[in-house]
């Protein structure tokens, strides 16, 4: 019932002028990926006749219903596309919603406070396939230390680090949102590495830009439903233009039907994004960024072949979308 | 009988909240004094103002409420297809013999990896929670069931079959009735399991239910959103459990008691 | 060895119940084997009035067991009306010794039991559970359970039960033994008043001799464990009878004395002799 | 209304054990009151041997759960040795009706059970345990479970779990009822030796009147629902004596005969009639 | 006893692998005739290649020995402490009636959103995942223990009393007995618990470990490796089992059982 109804064809809904029911699924509701939430409490969605439903797949993982053809569009992480690329799954990233590097790597002062000193201690990262783990071990050896003998790394919950940290099972962690981060200072925490920094990353990774949050979909259903896919990508396309257009008050007042009891929240990490420039002025991904990418994912070992740019992103609805959007103005 | 029923229970649940309130004012007064972090433990003036405000803005019915039918199918379903499966195996050793093993293998199983396969079988709707739901429930009532078809007198069983009962008779005459304690205890247990397994059920995919505020809160460090859940939690369960125990003193009215 | 006086009264008519060779050994828990019954035949006729005697442990439930099909026996057959039968025969009524009521079921439920698991319809069962009710005396205590009752009244419910589904075969394991000498002389004639118009088979266990002959057509003494049957009496006092006059009866004592006798011999030869055995001459 | 015949005997010894207006009723579950036993007042004297009779269900075993302190009375008194007892007195040894086997120990355990209570040494339990179980003729079955032994072994288990206890009083309530009438006549001339020799209290429970009157110095006959101490008989017979030689005794006929008549009525008068009551004349 | 108890149990041993295996062989030739996505159900195949590797690498001792530690602590402090409340629950109905409610209402507490606290208090050791594995036994043996004791026949403990037992004599020869069959049945609902709270432990922290382990493989989307820690998972907990069942056969030999 459920499964039939998502799996309604876009002609269909247009000729019966129903709304079709398109699915969402995102891995916890972060504001960077604030043009696609956008796009719905905005009412862009409504208005190409869609009915966008986000899901939240916090356990398990988030990528499954989309693979499974049970949600349509998946909002994750660049390495998502690349671990499953090379696993023989056929998916591409529609839209990237940022631009820069958001993390940070942070330690407990007053007693770590360079990198150096953390050798031997243990250092609270995600699993170690995943992105935090990666920005970790990159600072590590950008600061002298062999990330894989000198410290031990531990998976931990997101929600978990800040108590970690607090308690001293933890010296140092890596700070994944500017929400975080905000905290973490605010409970002695010592900036190491500031990711969202140009400089700082370009040392590291030989890159400014890093088109981190995306929105994808499978190849199958790009090639089955290509008018969705446009409605969808159109629709987030002015929710990119929005953003860059609007204050962070505004911004986290329009998030807020999808933000429920966020807004305190919402305004510190928006107004950090703002700060750090890592919203995406266009949507689009930057040869450098992708390098990046591979790069950040060698660290976390799931880069094991060669993956061509191609093979993971398709933003032809994107420029599509720009086109039509700069007609209208 | 409710008569006596509320005669005893009241006071006793006046002691609870009582000792619930002593407890949440010592909270309060160590936050107070500075002796609690409430980024850590938040408190309960805070988490008060939370509930009030979830309370008004009518999120609270929404989403404890779809987490509760969740939970509530899954009861069912886990009860019912968990006390069948032990009926089958107590009626048939061989079958048990054979598939007990893998069942019991299959408990200690974390269902959060499981997230992949239920998407994929039961979507991400509310079916692939109540599966999850059912899927813990479903344990309990089976070993616990099994374990009462097990400890039936035999006794019983033989004079009724003596007296031309036929199996299924002899199920709703003895081993039934017998079991009913066993049964009550799983009711009991898996209401936490069923809840427990619609919020595991939530976190494998979801936009609304008390899990997904809960991982949503967690994410954000919203700790006094995810103890006011907790707190509600706990309230509902605890009142749910009031019929589980007006259950138990009416149909086991025929055990004698120890006191 | 078997010594068989005066046999003859239900003799012509048909064997109703056989046991053939019947032997039976449990593997206790402990390891050890007990040898419960022996090589035990035994001939019950149709409409015969049939009791057990023996000492305590001697396998006179065993035997019943057998019959009932509740037990498998290591050896031997078991024939119901002339055909071999394998487990549960539905023709019998089984009054174990064992207390057997559901503890959850009311005094009604219980007696109502037999009649429930044969589809008779609950007003049905419900009038004839309730006559039973009265004639055992336990009016009032119709929706009481029975952890409500006293150890008599319980055994009256258990009386009422297998009287309600009106066998063809009625075994009764000690059905008085914890009542009253009242109530148990009026039970007893109401048992042979059921029997004489219901032309019932009884298979009857007891240890009080007097009510063996008081009531059966054919007394059977089985000896110390491992039992066998080691003596048959044909009782030859005339019916119908009145269990409280018969004792009065010339015949009735002097069958007694015989029996009594050979029981006696049979608690000395008991190797596990019980409390001072020395002491009985 | 209380005729007493006779009454001499242990009057002259303390009393020991004495019952002052017990009230119980029991409220069932079925929203019923049941009065069963009404202003019930007996004094029991040191070293007396007193047999309670009443039809079933009279409130018998009830009188004597409140003696033993498992029921509180709605009104009265109980008092040990003049003081005044609530709750449970370890001076007496209740062998109760119901079947209090423990089912997950063995015969040697179940006898041994009050003597681990006291805290005796595991040598000495058993050694004392082994030799009860011998005088109850249960060798062989030592370390067998409850549920592998008869019915009568099973009673036999229990009256070595009490008699193991040594008890300066002792309830048994109908210790010989499922017992074969060697067996039962045997064990209760050991009960007879063993008060003779260790000058116990006790009170003993009866549907027997013949066991009644050659065990007890006094016999209590408690009528029917609501129980009441309907009339008390001494029994006036020699001592020691021998319960199988007794009933010869000329005197011996003469008392059966009082009580029995007096029993009698009492059946009648109980309103709830027993089977075909209009027989009894 | 452990003759017998090998005639009637490895026939069905056999019996059970060879249904898995028709299973596998099922499953195997269905993915071969592309019928089933290798992507989200991996094949026997790859899982057997999988487990082999993880063997010669020495990587299954390592994380299975580590979950199975923090779970066996976790069973035994869960275990002992569930019985323990429950007896004094059974004991003191008085503070039954009070805490019983609060502790009804945290079993259906979803265990994962009490991560931050537990790292706060327990650390990202082995600690946390022995309360974590605790906990989630805790209320298993909790419920159905107290639900043992309230099951007890009276006539017994009657029969003890008389004979002057005091209450701690009743428990050690009545209750806990007649709770055993309830505490069986605890141990093999724990057993999944305890090692089910391991994991969920571990997925709030570690660096080993089944759960460790399978979070990862989770995300790099190596399904073999999930399912190959589930197969193991499974024959380990099946093999644990059969030490309840040895357990029960033992303990319980003075229960008659049916057929
Ligand atoms: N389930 C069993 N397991 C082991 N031994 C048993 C079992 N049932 C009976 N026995 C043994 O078989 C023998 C005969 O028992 P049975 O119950 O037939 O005696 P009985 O003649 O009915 O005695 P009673 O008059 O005391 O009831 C006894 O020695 C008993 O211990
Ligand atoms: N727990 C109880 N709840 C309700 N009624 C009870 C309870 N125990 C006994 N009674 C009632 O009290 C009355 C007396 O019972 P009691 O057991 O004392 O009789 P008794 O004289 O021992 O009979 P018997 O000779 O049959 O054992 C009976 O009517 C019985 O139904
Ligand atoms: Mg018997
Ligand atoms: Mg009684």
């Amino acid at each position: 019932s459920d499964k039939a109804r998502t799996k309604t064809t876009s002609a269909e809904a247009t000729k019966t002028n129903v709304h079709q029911k398109i699915t969402i699924t995102e891995p916890s509701r972060g504001e960077l990926w604030a043009p696609i939430y956008l796009a719905q409490t905005l009412g862009y969605f409504k208005e190409a006749g869609l009915e966008v439903d986000f899901q939240t797949v916090t356990g398990g993982d988030p990528g499954a219903p989309v693979l499974a053809g049970e949600a349509q569009f998946g909002l994750r992480g660049i390495e998502m596309p690349l671990i499953v690329t090379q696993a023989g799954k056929e998916v591409k990233v529609l839209v990237s919603t940022s631009q820069k590097f958001p993390y940070a790597f942070i330690a407990q002062g007053p007693k770590f406070t360079t990198i150096e000193s953390l050798k031997g201690q243990v250092v609270g990262a995600s699993t170690p396939s995943g992105s935090p783990t990666a920005w970790i071990k990159a600072c590590l050896s950008y600061g002298g230390l062999d990330p894989s003998t000198d410290v031990q790394l531990p998976s931990m919950q997101n929600s978990a680090y800040i108590a970690a940290m607090k308690n001293g099972n933890v010296a140092a962690v890596c700070g994944s949102n500017g929400y975080l981060v905000n905290k973490l200072m605010a409970n002695g925490g010592v900036m190491l590495v500031d990711g969202r920094d140009t400089e700082v990353f370009k040392k590291i990774m030989g890159s400014e830009t890093y088109e981190m949050y995306i929105m994808f979909a499978t190849d199958k259903y790009i090639k089955e439903n290509p008018e969705t896919v446009q409605k969808v990508v159109t629709a987030c396309a002015k929710g990119i233009q929005w953003v860059n257009m609007h204050s962070t008050e505004e911004i986290a007042d329009a998030l807020l039907p999808l933000f429920p009891d966020r807004k305190e929240e919402l305004l510190i990490s928006i107004a950090d994004s703002k700060k750090h420039d890592l919203y995406s002025k266009d949507g689009k991904h930057t040869k450098t960024g992708y390098q990046a990418a591979l790069k950040l994912g060698e660290y976390a070992g799931i880069v094991t072949q060669e993956v061509p740019e191609e093979k993971i992103y398709n933003e032809s609805f994107l420029d599509t979308a720009r086109k039509t959007l700069n007609n209208k103005q | 009988m409710s008569a006596k029923f509320r005669n005893i229970r009241i006071p006793a649940l006046i002691q609870t909240v009582l000792l619930v309130m002593a407890l949440f004012l010592i909270w309060e007064l160590a936050t107070r004094a500075g002796k609690v972090d409430t980024f850590f433990f938040s408190s309960p003036n805070l988490i008060g103002n939370d509930i009030v405000k979830m309370w008004t803005s009518g999120d609270i019915s929404k989403h404890v409420g779809i987490t509760f039918k969740e939970a509530f199918y899954g009861l069912i379903y886990g009860g019912v297809f968990g006390t069948l499966c032990a009926f089958i195996f107590g009626m048939n050793k061989k079958l048990h013999n054979i598939l007990f093993p893998i069942i019991v293998g299959m408990n200690g199983l974390p269902k959060l990896a499981l997230g992949p396969l239920l998407i994929f079988w039961f979507g991400i709707g509310i079916e692939s929670k109540i599966v999850m739901s059912a899927v813990m429930v479903f344990f309990i009532f089976l070993f616990n069931i099994y374990a009462g078809y097990c400890n039936v007198d035999v006794t019983l069983i033989n004079a009724v079959r003596m007296m031309g009962g036929n199996q299924w008779q002899i199920i709703r005459k003895v081993i039934w009735p017998s079991c009913i304690p066993w049964f009550l205890v799983s009711l009991r247990t898996g209401l936490g399991m069923s809840i427990m397994g619609a919020i595991v059920g939530e976190y494998i995919g979801a936009n609304k239910g008390l899990g997904w505020m809960i991982q949503n809160a967690g994410g954000t460090y919203n700790i006094t959103r995810v103890i006011s859940c907790i707190v509600l939690l706990i309230i509902l369960m605890a009142s749910l459990d009031y019929f589980v125990k007006f259950l138990e003193k009416k149909i086991l009215r025929w055990r004698p008691t120890v006191d | 060895m078997t010594s068989i006086i005066n046999l003859q009264s239900k003799s012509e008519n048909k064997i109703k119940l056989a046991l053939k060779n019947i032997t039976v050994t449990f593997s206790s828990s402990n390891g050890h084997q007990v040898l419960a019954v022996n090589d035990v035949s035994l001939d019950v006729y149709e409409q015969e009035f049939i009791a057990l005697i023996g000492t305590s442990g001697c396998g006179k439930s065993t035997l019943l067991n057998v019959m009932a099909g509740l037990i498998t026996a290591d050896s031997g057959q078991v024939l119901i009306d002339g055909v071999e039968t394998v487990g549960i025969n539905p023709k019998i009524g089984y009054m174990s010794q064992l207390d057997s009521l559901l503890p959850w079921a009311t005094v009604m439920d219980n007696v109502a039991l037999g009649l429930e698991l044969r589809g008779i319809s609950k007003k049905e069962r419900r009038a004839m559970a309730r006559e039973l009710i009265v004639r055992m005396g336990l009016t009032g205590f119709e929706y009481s359970y029975p952890h409500e009752l006293s150890g008599g009244m319980k055994k009256r419910v258990t009386i009422a039960r297998v009287l309600a589904i009106d066998p063809e075969i009625l075994f009764m394991d000690e059905p008085f033994g914890p009542l009253d000498a009242f109530t148990k002389e009026i039970l007893q004639d109401d048992i042979l008043k059921i029997w004489h118009e219901t032309k019932k088979t009884i298979v009857y266990v007891t240890h009080d001799l007097s009510e063996a002959i008081s009531l059966a057509d054919r007394v059977v003494l089985i000896s110390s464990r491992p039992g066998k049957v080691k003596a048959e009496y044909n009782i030859p006092l005339p019916r119908p009878r009145n269990v409280m006059d018969i004792k009065f009866d010339a015949n009735y004592v002097d069958i007694e004395k015989t029996i009594w006798l050979q029981l006696k011999e049979e608690v000395i030869k008991g190797k596990e002799g019980i409390g001072h055995v020395s002491k009985i001459s």
